[in-house]
């Protein structure tokens, strides 16, 4: 079996052939066994390693946390090759929470640094501010609505 | 004693709760908005009661409600947690004309004390040291300036009407003094509709050290010793620790304290649990700064130190008993340092992160006390704080407390939700921390001094994408069989 | 200190040496048989090495492979927590002679109390009471006589070579003593090969209590007090506690039984962690039973109640360190009580119940501290003793710790295997337990007098159907989402 | 929906209507809501009752453990009208473990209290013996094999 996968934003390659493995030419012989609900223990070279799936693609690996995506090869290449269009940014939400407030609207002029939308949540107001200059080209939430973190909420090109 | 008792509160609170009335042998009700149904305080009371929709104004602040479940129920005394209405005389007064016992000090207690001003006076007339300031508004440029000179400098500006941060101005020197004072009233004239500010002696670094005091309604007041909570960020504690690292170097520093809290509370007539916070200054002077009349969050850190079980003692006391435990009779041992396990993002200022727990795996073992709210499954809300649960650690001295806190915390996982424990272990490893150098403004200094963690090892990486790989191929089964190896699809 | 410790053991003492290793900033080495590959101690242990087969005298009992394992993991030191081999003299001289360190007494202390006559003379020799009676066996009927008459009936025969209560006969008047030697003796011919009989003193209805000793390796050598383990199924211990229920009636037994316990270690040249166990009479005469020469399973006790971590102390002091404790320094605080929680049925004659925990929920809270060695999905083998873990609180006096532990085990649920649960939740109801009326054969009369639990409410039973009918039609998800309402098809 | 069901060996029935239950003639209303890893809370006039799923069938409910079996009413009485075959006695692993002797065979005359097979498991050895006298007509197990609690290993006649 042999992935491309992103750790923590970076490329890699990892080879699993029965109990050895192949992690960007790093090559181990490993163990791993189901330890707990969503535990596992791995042992290499004699150490025993954590990890704990926190949630689908999140692993904790004794004290660190890592976020991977897992993909067959091609599937890499072809997201790779599509990318971001150069001169949009996208505008996420940084916490889960409510929309209480917004203070743009589709087509508007913006500076770097206006406020463009207030998430609420366990009574903390948090303003989002643009990171620069331009037009808002997208909203893509309302007044009201529900966010959960990193969801795109504006874009501004 | 009671034989039954509503907790008016949610989350870790009530779940302590919970537990100390059933040690107690007392039925306990749970109240619960619509956000709560599945909580884990419901789940563990005897009996539950529905409020109303998750606002809290429309719940867990709805006193009527309150009283109404509380009497439907056949509960005798309420207790009212920390937050919400714990410290609101009215509440307090609805539940006596009810025919209920209110767990906490009389109405008239809270009246007093809830007023900063009145609680300053109170302190003044009591003769424990309040920060030294003018009480009444500046007059004039000129009686500033005299005052100014009486304190020395720094001195702080506070709007008469204040309170978070608006109206306030640090004056460093004296050719600075009257533009502070324009800026500073102009400011409060705006946020308060009141321009009047006053002067007070600037605490610079102050260590936040508060004192708990106990006591019954027949007229025996102790203190419990002090719980230092100088780790804030927001003005809101993370960690708090009994005994202070102040009382090594001044051992005499917990018995002047104590005395000035038990002389303050007294005063204002108080019984049962409360709490006497103060500011303390590098000459180790201590300045009384309010009085929080309520269970503190941080209540399991004298717990641990003393022995003593306040939520036991609070409910013995409401029932009428005598505190049987003389000022002399109480003895710290060894050190506790708890930390407030949020649901936020330290890496990202703090900002809550409410949301579904997707994995929870919970530290156990010796000297370790968990006080959690929360269980793998549950959807922390939106609506309220997001303290998830209270991580304690007891050891014979501080440093083994600290190695023992480290311990627990890579113990505990939780998934789904950003938490802040990788900050605490931060602030655990710190040099700083280590020789308990704690002010209010530590967590400056301790984000510029953090150094970011050295790269994982390329095996840790690798562990990461082995276990999403193969845990992505097999979907995970409720329960694994950890004997069997563990098989998959190549 | 050591940088490196393997550990010689499974299950919960594994995790706990973990825990109190990675508290000192030391790492763990685990050991695994086949059958312990996806155990806690392995997944919580820094490194790992596999031992062999799952049959203990494959693996945890082989001295030639531990040793191998330590040296290539570059370990230090090695503790061989309790059971297994850590009370084999032959193990720690292994240890020595391949460099490491064996944390535990010397090799001759371990010798020397490991047989039951030579330590028997060895406490006579210090000065400590044993159970009176002839040491040499038996040569005539009138020898006999006279000694059983000085001892006072009813007196106890005890084949010379014996064990397992085999060749043991209790004789309570003169007429019956010639008949019982003839049996006794024969008994002991056909069990031992060794017809040899002696007398003792028959302790009627004796309570255990043990004291713990700890020493150093430079002669400072003090007891820890005691902890009383005088409920026990098929003579292994079941609940023990501290402070024993006899110090309140008589002060100074501690300090009688503990500077018995320290003539003794010192007569055996003791250092590191021990316990002495006696037999207490009803008129409190205490006698010297045996030594165990490890860390006890039921060492968290005294750490509660002293505040002292033992297994702390147990790696300084084999790192060489000074015992810097003072016998006026240790004081007890409170009572702690511990529950053993074993993977077997109380109701079905206490016999092992193994097998996979298809549901795991632990408590925890103030006072309660688990020691665990188990998760949810685990499979309890077969192959060792049935101990999961330890439950133990702590409270300000006994009777709290009784109501807490009550509501600690009201949290504690185990599926898929049975455990003795419940009836610890009946022993802690029993009145004669609660006066702290306690013998080794408590539990006789406890089964007898015990009544069956009344009829549950109908409204549980109801709760029960629903949830087996609903859970049956929708399969569990490993994660449910708690605020959504549960829904299903009727 | 209406299921027959046996509750600790007792017989009932039960029926389910919304957040209406009706068990052995006791209507009441409920909600239910989980609570965690096969954890439910149900709420009844009030009353909080802590409901977990320790294994399929065996639920736990506040410090109670039921043993409950559910059937269509027609599975029931099919079930009922079976029964034991009268005179046949089966003797049954009281815990689980790993048979180590077998002291008798097929045909063997046996006498009551007699000796039939040897279970062990965590160093405990269990002799397993006859409730009566009678024949040996069937052996279920081998030396050597695993057995689990309330395994058929013996049928005596």
């Amino acid at each position: 079996m042999k992935l491309d996968v992103i750790v923590n934003g970076r490329e890699g390659e990892l080879r699993l052939e029965g109990s050895r493995f192949e992690y960007n030419g790093m090559v181990r012989d490993y163990s791993m066994e189901a330890s707990g609900p969503g535990i596992f223990s791995l042992l290499i070279d004699g150490r025993s390693y954590q990890a704990t799936v926190l949630s689908p693609g999140t692993i904790q690996v004794n004290d660190r946390i890592f976020s991977v995506e897992v993909f067959d090869p091609r599937e890499l290449r072809a997201r790779s090759s599509a990318g971001a269009s150069a001169g949009r940014q996208n505008i996420v939400a940084p916490m889960p929470g409510k929309v209480v407030r917004i203070l743009i609207s589709v087509g508007d002029t913006i500076e770097a640094g206006q406020g463009l939308i207030v998430v609420e949540a366990m009574k903390m107001q948090n303003e989002m501010k643009s990171p620069k200059a331009g037009t808002v080209v997208e909203l893509k939430t309302t007044e009201g609505a529900t966010v959960v973190a990193g969801e795109i909420l504006v874009v501004i090109e | 004693m009671f034989r039954k008792v509503l907790i008016a509160n949610r989350g870790e609170i009530a779940v302590r709760l919970v537990r100390g009335l059933r040690e107690l042998n007392i039925a306990s009700v749970a109240v619960y908005s619509d956000a709560d149904r599945a909580s884990l305080a419901v789940r563990m009371a005897d009996e539950a009661a529905h409020l109303g929709p998750a606002p809290s104004s429309e719940s867990y602040l709805r006193i009527d409600k309150i009283i109404d479940a509380a009497l439907r129920h056949g509960a005798e005394a309420i207790h009212p947690g920390y937050g919400f209405l714990s410290e609101n005389a009215e509440f307090a007064e609805a539940c006596t004309d009810a025919g209920l016992v209110f767990i906490g000090p009389p109405a008239e207690a809270i009246k007093k004390m809830g007023s900063k001003t009145a609680a300053r006076q109170i302190a003044i007339a009591a003769g424990a040291p309040v920060v030294p300031g003018t009480e009444s508004a500046i007059r004039s440029i000129e009686q500033a300036r005299a005052t100014a000179h009486s304190l020395g400098y720094p001195v702080l500006l506070k709007a008469s009407a204040g309170g978070g941060g608006k109206g306030m101005r640090r004056v460093d020197r004296e050719q600075d003094l009257e533009s502070a004072i324009r800026d500073a009233s102009s400011e409060a004239a705006h946020a308060f509709h009141n321009d009047e500010v006053y002067l007070e002696k600037l605490v610079i670094e102050p260590r936040h050290i508060e004192i708990q005091v106990l006591g019954d309604h027949h007229g025996h007041l102790i203190h419990l010793g002090e719980r230092e909570c100088s780790i804030q960020r927001r003005h809101q504690k993370v960690i708090e620790e009994c005994p202070s690292p102040l009382m090594g170097i001044d051992p005499g520093l917990r018995d002047r304290m104590g005395a000035a809290a038990v002389k303050v509370a007294r005063a204002a007539g108080y019984a049962n649990a409360g709490t006497i916070e103060f500011l303390v200054d590098r000459d180790r002077n201590f300045y009384f700064l309010e009085m929080n009349t309520r269970l503190q969050v941080e209540h399991p850190v004298t717990e641990l130190v003393t022995g003593l079980d306040l939520v036991s003692w609070q409910l013995k006391i409401a029932a009428g008993a005598h505190l049987t435990i003389e000022q002399s009779d109480v003895r710290w041992t060894g050190s506790a340092i708890e930390c407030r396990i949020y649901a936020e993002d330290p890496e990202n200022n703090f900002l809550p992160f409410p949301g579904k727990i997707t994995r929870l795996v919970e530290p156990s073992g010796p000297g370790i006390r968990l006080d959690s709210g929360v269980y793998e499954g549950w959807t922390v809300p939106f609506d309220y704080d997001p303290l998830l649960a209270k991580l304690v650690a007891w050891a014979p001295d501080r440093n083994a407390a600290i190695s023992r806190l480290k311990r627990a915390i890579s113990e505990y996982k939780v998934g789904g939700i950003r938490v802040n424990l990788a900050f605490f272990t931060d602030i655990l490893n710190d040099e700083a921390f280590a020789r308990g150098e704690l002010s209010t403004a530590f967590l400056d200094g301790f984000f510029v001094r953090r150094k970011p963690a050295p790269d994982p090892a390329p095996e840790m990486e690798a562990v990461a994408a082995i276990v999403a790989t193969l845990s992505r191929q097999k979907p995970a089964a409720p329960v694994v069989n950890p004997t069997s190896k563990w098989k998959w699809e190549q």
